[in-house]
């Protein structure tokens, strides 16, 4: 390792507003050397987001209860520091990179003034805008956020951040909000910045990422680094069983399909049973056409149409998993909602198999409860009085929930435990199909792999048809049959899980796939 | 059955107080003023029984200063002060109160039709409720009183004209801003309808912003009143109307300053209880 | 652009259609008689009777208001029954006034509304600064206008308390005194005419500034713990600068939007503080017609506050739409 | 505090105000008006305390003397009057000159009488009597009446009543031009109309009687009594002419007295006709009781008002029984409780001064003793003289104070009480009080004049028509030093005679 530019002591610090406090770091220790990238690796809540607001002194004043130990940046003690002081380091040493680009520039000022601001001359800004690969600086250079898209805007705060050629670059999840093709191409662009002589702290829920990028992995773990060694070793042979259970619920293009994922506590797993595909199409989607209003406003106001869906075609038969794959804009939401009869299409027909309408599983599990209504309420709701309590208790324990918790309000409840509680309300009306709106798209690895194996397991025993939209080929290959790729309204691919993603047709498709973060544990080797 | 299927999760134990967390939210000096404005309306309910002297008669030399047993003097024709202050507390606080109630039920059940029913509805309504808005409202109140001729109740309707648009809006965003939410479309996918719907999955949902904003229009009622009987509109005599008692006593304000002063300071401490409690709950509701 | 100015012309003529509707239905149920009002109580039945003719009282109501509205198209607004002179002249002759005192509170609210939202942000996160507003914005008007006037102009002599100008016989093209003292080269004018505006505009901007400074507090609370605020702060800026450069702007709308509908409020308190203060304005004027039941005079003061009213608030959401490049005409 | 304060003050007004000094030293009245003046055409407006200011700016022939109801010349030096009373001849002062240069002659007088009696003009009835007017010389003006009328004289006294314009004016501007400008004989001219801001009238140098005291009178707006006040202290203004609250006459602050005077205003009931107050003696008697003046008229105006003696204003006439109220409240009490209780209304119209609705505050406190439920409403603007049209929702008690046109009983009994009289508001008619006011109509002799309108008085006041309760006096408070206001009985109150006032040397 070389000079550490940033060397981390016994961090410990507890956070909470009002009364209540809890630890979020319990006394963290690594260092960062020059032109090093450090991965920091951690499932949400684990404190790793902290790390990075602690090393740029921006923890918010009023929730901090205590703060201890030592962070020292090229020299410089941030800890205790004088606010002076912290807006120096802030200024010359330490710059960050936001999680999502699209809030993260203030939409009322050009772009040039905003880098001024950061300090640079109105060249350095140009140049650093064209490394970034933008095309045109100067047309950026004048230009507000909101023209730019969301991989621009994050080239522009690289560029931002970089310009200040700080001692150390924190990049807190750049990648996570960005469409997957984007992502590789901002991923290859922080790996160039190792010849800066930047150190940069990588921070990431993805180990795959991680080991494709960084010379070193931390693994945090409820406010502890539980591991801390080279990239190649970590991935190989991690030490701490933390690391280990990540790895094993990790999931990629080469993951074992034919079995559920693994997940901590489970050690041994038997393959799926086989499923019987039904005769009937349990979904029908003829040459659905569909339009928003969202061109530019004409004269008395209204915006011009704009094509969503052009044409789809796409059927699902009982007991069949068909995933939707596409990125952001690509029109797999509407498509969904279209299906589940949230909207109509403005041509073509959708017919659907039983009397019971399709029900959904949502991305925001949270969000798709009712806050101020209990967990049973809400799952029974329409149902027979008499039979309505041992029904719910029964969806409940399908699900993996106590029963109990029907009383509970969905506030009360984890990310994992809502999810499961929406499954549930979907099953107890016994839909003949289940359409499934990225359900895991927000998750952590070990959750995700979770729910992934109760959609799985639900549908095969149920005879369920599923539509599984999401922009990760990976999970979508893993529940699908049949994987169907939506760009731009149109369906440029469909086939068997296997063949898309072995044997790509379409050009689109193989960007998809070469996007994939893969943990290639001989390559590191 | 092969799936490893996790062990079901159990219930988070229940965080004790919840109360005590929204009072720990919403800042002791807030909950203070929430508290007090339950207090105010306590207070202005049983005032009439609780006044120290009557507050209609003679009970002392006229122009008494604040002093025993008269806590705020007495006024131009030697009647208790703060008896009649007490009693202006009911005849202030419980109008903004009726206008604010009725200007909810009013407006939050046209804000619900618009936001659910939508189309022509919603075109309709809400075209009625920019054009009250952007009507300068005090102005056209004070020409309906002025028409309806002077008097509480004629006050109190000119007022509450005025007033339901606002929460209409109000309701009526917030009902656009829940009908898109997952969990309505997860209500509506799983079978819910209609007034169920709205009632059950969309009404609650708009409470908070409305108790928010209502809190803090007490300020602005009692404003109005006060202003609409200092210009001679409101409660007549012998009715100790705060506004109007303040106003009657300004010319004095150099000679009997009780009379225009301690009227005014319940004026202000009733609407600084109401912006403060409005405050609280504000940010109480938006996590600031 | 183009489009959007059609579509808010189109509304604020709706609005002043309304304003008349609304002024003329309260007429039909007003139990004054303008007719006895013209004649005098003393007059013969059968000369009110002629006058209630000459008026055209006497045609239904749908052809009274239709009248009223071809007149009103050609600037006529009838003639006062108290002044006896035409409404338009007498609203030229109260309007300056009224827009010179209105302006300075608007100018002196929205400046003091700034203080006290940066003083809250910057100074003091305690209640102090918050405290003192809100007490402050819920002091009855009439009750602030007199303390105003006892304390600056009474006990201090430190501004006059009453009047607009303390020069006699001064005119100028605009009717403002301080722009017409300015055209006309007469510092003693604008020295006089600013002296007399301060406590009137003060009355009348308290609560403006309370209530614009509590939503520019707010806006700028929500502002400043957005991503891009953040980034600000990371690039090591001042907290100052970052509430100038990257709050005030993002945070300006709401404010705004509360600006335009104060003024619907000030109205209102106009007609106290122009009462109080004796500054001869529209206010002035509408308490006065009120008392005499004064119909066309009160219908020209609704119209024009109508007027006033809704072009500022057009100019405002002009003004949000400037402020955020993301919104378009 | 202080010594910071005075030099600030200094500067401020030194830098900012930069008020020009006179450059003589003139003598300048301030007395501040509370509205604007509506309209200065003396024969078409109704203005209440722009009286002084049209009567100094314009002459009549006659006018009432300063302090009492006897008229004296004005620019009539003297007048005949024939025995049967239906001739009067005026003889024109000599050297009188309108402000214009033009003089005032016989033809000036009858262009203005004209004018006046045109039926376009709102004060015509003040000539509703007069058959013809002739001038058979330049001095001489001779004015025949249709039927006989001793109170023709004080309608030509009135503050309201006919005034000699310049016929030049009249000629030369539409009559709309008079409500902002004037062309008169009197001692002032009106120099400056600044509606909404301030009046001015300056000394007229050629006026043919006393010569004023003051150079300059300055009116300026000032709406609200609290900054009248103020400035009064502040020595910015000379006088409060009205409305100084009467609560704290009786400690003036130090620099300031007042001026009481006899004034006609008196503060009386309307009842409704059918109420039950009307109707039911018993009842009657039982508010009466309890709405005695002599229990709280001191309450409001302290030593400035008395109990009412008739319906007519004591200056006016002095009846030999005045109105009686019973005493004895446990009666009273009984009788309510007898009728098995009683709700009244008491209104009063808001344009009403402060102690109408004091008075209204206090009465209904004074009902409530004997057990009467008593409510106060205030009607709109106007809506007062609405009220027949609208009798159901009429208040029960309609509370005034009211001055009458003139000094003569028939302008009081025939403005209020009579029937179909123009402010008989509740439209109340009782035919044998008529009768005897009718009958007093033609009486010069006054004593027997007062007798027949003191028995019509208590006829409508046994009737329960009407209640009287007080004589309210002209209260003006001003600088010290102030002195000959020239208050007239008949004048609304607080109308300083600018052309007698003076300061005492």
């Amino acid at each position: 390792m070389t000079e550490p530019v940033v060397s981390v002591r016994d961090l410990v610090a507890d956070l909470g507003r009002e009364a209540e406090a809890t630890r979020v770091l319990g006394g963290v220790s690594f260092a960062v050397g020059a032109g090093e990238i450090v991965a920091l690796v951690g499932e949400s809540g684990s404190g790793k987001s902290t790390i990075g607001k602690a090393l740029q002194g921006l923890l918010p004043q009023d929730a901090v209860r205590h703060l201890s130990g030592s962070v020292r940046i090229d020299g410089t003690e941030v800890i205790g520091a004088d606010p002076r002081t912290l807006r120096d380091v802030r200024r010359r040493l330490v710059r960050a990179v936001p999680q999502n680009p699209m809030g993260a520039l203030n939409p009322t000022m050009t772009i040039g003034r905003q880098l001024a601001e950061s300090g640079a001359a109105r060249d350095d800004a140009e140049t650093w805008l064209a490394r970034t690969g933008l095309p045109d600086p100067r047309r950026i250079l004048a230009a507000y956020p909101h023209r730019l898209s969301g991989g621009q805007r994050q080239r522009v705060m690289i560029a931002m951040a970089m310009v200040a050629r700080p001692r150390l670059l924190i990049a807190d999840e750049p990648t996570t909000a960005l469409d997957v093709t984007v992502q590789a191409q901002i991923l290859d662009l922080v790996a160039s910045l190792r010849s800066e002589g930047t150190g940069v702290l990588f921070v990431t829920h993805d180990l795959g990422i991680a080991a494709g990028l960084a010379n070193r992995i931390l693994v945090c773990h409820r406010g502890q680094i539980v591991e801390d060694g080279p990239a190649a070793q970590v991935i190989r042979a991690p030490r701490a069983a933390y690391s280990r259970a990540l790895l094993r619920a990790r999931f990629d293009l080469s993951t074992d399909r034919s079995r559920p994922l693994p997940t901590a506590g489970t050690a041994e797993i038997a393959p799926w049973p086989p499923v019987a595909k039904g005769k009937s199409w349990a979904l029908e989607l003829y040459r659905v056409v569909k339009h928003f209003p969202a061109g530019p406003r004409g004269r008395w106001g209204r915006r011009q149409p704009v094509r969503v869906l052009d044409g789809i075609d796409l059927r699902i038969a009982a007991g069949e998993c068909v995933a939707l794959v596409g990125e952001s804009g690509s029109g797999k939401s509407t498509l969904l909602r279209i299906a589940a009869g949230l909207e109509t299409a403005d041509a073509g027909d959708v017919s659907r198999s039983g009397s019971v309408p399709p029900q959904v599983v949502f991305q925001d599990a949270v969000g798709a409860l009712t806050p101020w209504l209990p967990i049973g309420a809400q799952i029974g709701e329409g149902l027979p009085r008499d039979t309505r309590d041992t029904c719910i208790a029964e969806a409940l324990r399908e699900v993996g929930l106590d029963p109990a918790l029907a009383a509970a309000l969905p506030s009360e409840l984890s990310g994992g435990q809502c999810q499961r509680a929406c499954v549930a309300r979907a099953l107890i009306r016994k839909p003949s199909v289940l359409l499934c709106d990225e359900p895991i798209s927000a998750m952590d690895v070990s959750l995700a792999a979770q729910v992934l194996n109760l959609l799985n397991d639900i549908r095969r025993r149920a005879g369920l048809g599923m539509l599984f939209v999401t922009h990760d080929l990976a999970a979508a290959r893993l529940i699908a049959d049949r994987i169907a790729v939506l760009d731009k309204g149109r369906l440029v691919e469909e086939g068997p899980s296997e063949e898309v993603v072995t044997s790509p047709r379409a050009a689109y498709t193989e960007q998809l796939l070469a996007a994939v973060p893969r943990l290639s544990r001989e390559g590191l080797a | 059955m092969t799936v490893a299927r996790p062990d079901p999760e159990t219930i988070p134990a229940r965080t004790p107080g919840r109360l005590r967390r929204l009072a720990a939210r919403m800042g002791w000096l807030e909950t203070v003023a929430l508290v007090s404005l339950g207090v105010i309306t306590l207070l202005a309910l049983i005032a009439p029984w609780i006044t120290p002297f009557d507050p209609y008669l003679r009970v002392a030399p006229a122009h008494l200063p604040p002093g025993w047993p008269h806590l705020f003097g007495t006024d131009d024709l030697g009647r208790d002060l703060f008896s009649r202050v007490l009693l202006g507390v009911t005849y202030t606080w419980l109008p903004g109160l009726c206008i604010i109630l009725v200007a909810l039920v009013v407006g939050t059940a046209l804000g619900l039709a618009a936001g659910t029913m939508g189309g022509t509805a919603d075109l309709v309504i809400m075209r009625l409720v920019e054009l009250f808005l952007v009507l300068p409202s005090t102005l056209i109140a004070l020409a309906v009183v002025a028409a309806l001729g002077p008097g509480l109740v004629n006050t109190m309707i000119a007022i509450t004209i005025f007033w339901w648009p606002w929460y209409t809006r109000i309701v009526r965003d917030e009902v656009c801003r829940l009908r898109v939410r997952p969990h309505v479309e997860a209500a509506r996918i799983g079978g819910s309808r209609g007034t169920a719907l709205v009632l059950r999955h969309i009404a609650p949902g708009v409470v908070p912003a409305l108790l928010v904003t209502a809190t803090l229009d007490v300020a602005n009622v009692i404003m109005t009143l006060s202003l609409m009987s200092f210009l001679g509109l409101g409660q007549p005599a012998p009715a100790p109307e705060l506004g109007a008692m303040t106003a009657r006593g300004i010319d004095s304000l150099t000679v009997f300053w009780w009379l225009p002063i301690l009227p005014a300071v319940a004026i202000m401490v009733m609407c600084l209880m109401a912006n403060l409690a409005g405050d609280g709950l504000r940010r109480a509701v938006r996590g600031a | 652009m183009t489009g959007y100015l059609l579509r808010r012309a189109l509304g604020f003529v709706l609005v002043l259609w309304m304003v008349t509707v609304i002024v003329f239905a309260l007429q039909a149920i007003i139990p004054a008689d303008p007719a006895r009002a013209i004649t005098g109580p003393a007059a013969p039945a059968e000369t009110v009777e002629r006058v209630r003719g000459q008026l055209g009282l006497n045609d239904p109501i749908p052809q009274q208001y239709v009248r009223f509205l071809g007149n009103l198209a050609r600037g006529d607004l009838g003639t006062s029954v108290r002044t006896r002179q035409p409404v338009a002249d007498d609203l030229r002759r109260y309007l300056p006034a009224t827009l010179e005192l209105v302006g300075a509170a608007m100018i002196l609210g929205t400046a003091l509304a700034l203080v006290l939202a940066l003083a809250q942000m910057l100074l003091a996160r305690s209640g102090a600064v918050r405290m003192t507003m809100l007490a402050a914005g819920s002091v009855p008007i009439f009750l602030s206008a007199m303390l105003l006037i006892y304390l600056f102009w009474f006990s201090l002599d430190w501004l006059p308390g009453a009047g607009r100008i303390g020069i006699r016989r001064f005119e100028g093209p605009t009717g403002s005194m301080v722009i017409d003292g300015i055209l006309l080269g007469r510092p003693d004018v604008v020295g006089s005419a600013l002296a007399h505006l301060v406590l009137p505009a003060l009355a009348l901007a308290l609560p403006l500034a309370v209530a614009v400074g509590r939503s520019l507090a707010s806006a700028l609370h929500d502002v400043l713990r957005q991503p891009y605020a953040e980034t600000a702060r990371g690039k090591g800026l001042p907290e100052y600068r970052v509430v100038l450069r990257h709050g005030l702007r993002n945070a300006a709308s709401p404010p705004l939007s509360m600006l335009g509908l104060q003024l619907g409020l000030m109205f209102g308190n106009l007609l106290i503080v122009e009462r109080t203060f004796a500054w001869p304005g529209l206010g002035l004027y509408m308490v006065q017609s009120l008392a005499s039941s004064d119909l066309p005079a009160v219908l020209g003061v609704a119209l024009t506050f109508g007027a006033v009213y809704i072009l500022f608030n057009m100019a405002v959401e002009i003004v949000q739409t400037l402020a955020d490049p993301r919104m378009k005409l | 505090m202080t010594a910071f304060t005075i030099p600030f003050g200094r500067i401020v007004a030194a830098s900012l105000l930069a008020v020009p000094l006179p450059a003589a030293a003139q003598n300048v009245l301030r007395v501040p008006f509370s509205i604007d003046i509506g309209s200065f055409d003396p024969d078409n407006a109704f203005e209440t305390q722009a009286l002084s200011a049209i009567n100094n700016v314009y002459e009549g022939l006659v006018e009432y003397i300063p302090g009492s109801t006897d008229i004296g010349p004005a620019l009539a030096e003297s007048w005949t009057i024939s025995d049967d009373g239906l001739t009067y001849i005026f003889d024109l002062v000599d050297g009188a000159t309108f402000h214009d240069g033009t003089p005032v002659d016989s033809a000036a007088v009858l262009a203005s009488m004209e004018r006046r009696g045109s039926e376009t003009m709102m004060l015509n009835y003040f000539l509703w009597n007069v058959t013809g007017i002739e001038a058979p010389d330049g001095d001489t003006v001779v004015f025949t009446l249709g039927m006989p009328q001793p109170s023709f004289l004080d309608y030509l006294s009135s503050p309201w009543g006919p005034k000699v314009i310049s016929p030049a004016a009249i000629e030369g501007n539409p009559p709309e031009w008079f409500a902002e400008n004037a062309v008169g004989s009197g001692p002032f001219r009106l120099t400056e109309f600044n509606r909404g801001q301030q009046y001015v009238l300056e000394k007229f140098e050629d006026y043919h009687g006393e010569e004023p005291y003051f150079d300059v009178v300055e009116i300026p707006v000032i709406p609200d009594i609290g900054q009248q006040i103020l400035q009064l202290r502040a020595g910015d203004i000379d006088a409060v002419p009205t409305n100084y609250p009467w609560a704290q006459l009786a400690a003036l602050p130090p620099g300031l007295e007042l001026t009481a005077a006899p004034s006609m205003a008196l503060l009386f009931g309307y009842v409704k006709p059918g109420s039950p107050l009307a109707e039911d003696a018993d009842l009657r008697a039982a508010v009466m009781t309890a709405l005695d003046p002599d229990i709280w008229v001191e309450d409001i105006y302290g030593p400035y008002a008395t109990p009412a003696l008739s319906l007519f204003p004591a200056t006016m006439l002095t009846p030999e029984t005045p109105v009686d109220f019973p005493s004895d409240m446990a009666s009273a009490a009984a009788a309510v409780t007898a009728a098995g209780g009683l709700s009244l209304t008491i209104g009063y119209g808001s344009e009403g001064a402060d102690d109408v609705d004091q008075a209204a505050d206090i009465m209904a406190a004074q009902l409530a003793a004997i057990g009467v439920d008593a409510e106060v409403v205030v009607l709109p603007a106007g809506a007062v003289y609405g009220l027949q049209e609208a009798m159901d929702t009429a208040p029960d008690i309609v509370l005034t104070r009211s001055v009458p046109d003139a000094a003569h009983p028939e302008t009081q009994a025939g403005v209020f009480y009579t029937t179909g009289a123009i402010l008989n508001l509740m439209g109340a008619s009782l035919p044998e009080a008529d009768e005897i006011a009718n009958g007093a109509f033609g009486i010069t002799d006054i004593a027997a004049r007062d007798a027949a309108y003191a028995e019509a008085s208590d006829l409508w006041i046994e009737a329960g028509l009407f209640l009287p309760f007080a004589d309210v006096q002209d209260v003006v408070v001003h600088a010290e030093g102030l002195t000959d206001l020239g208050l007239r009985p008949v004048f609304l109150p607080g109308n300083i005679d600018f052309g007698t006032v003076r300061f005492e040397e």
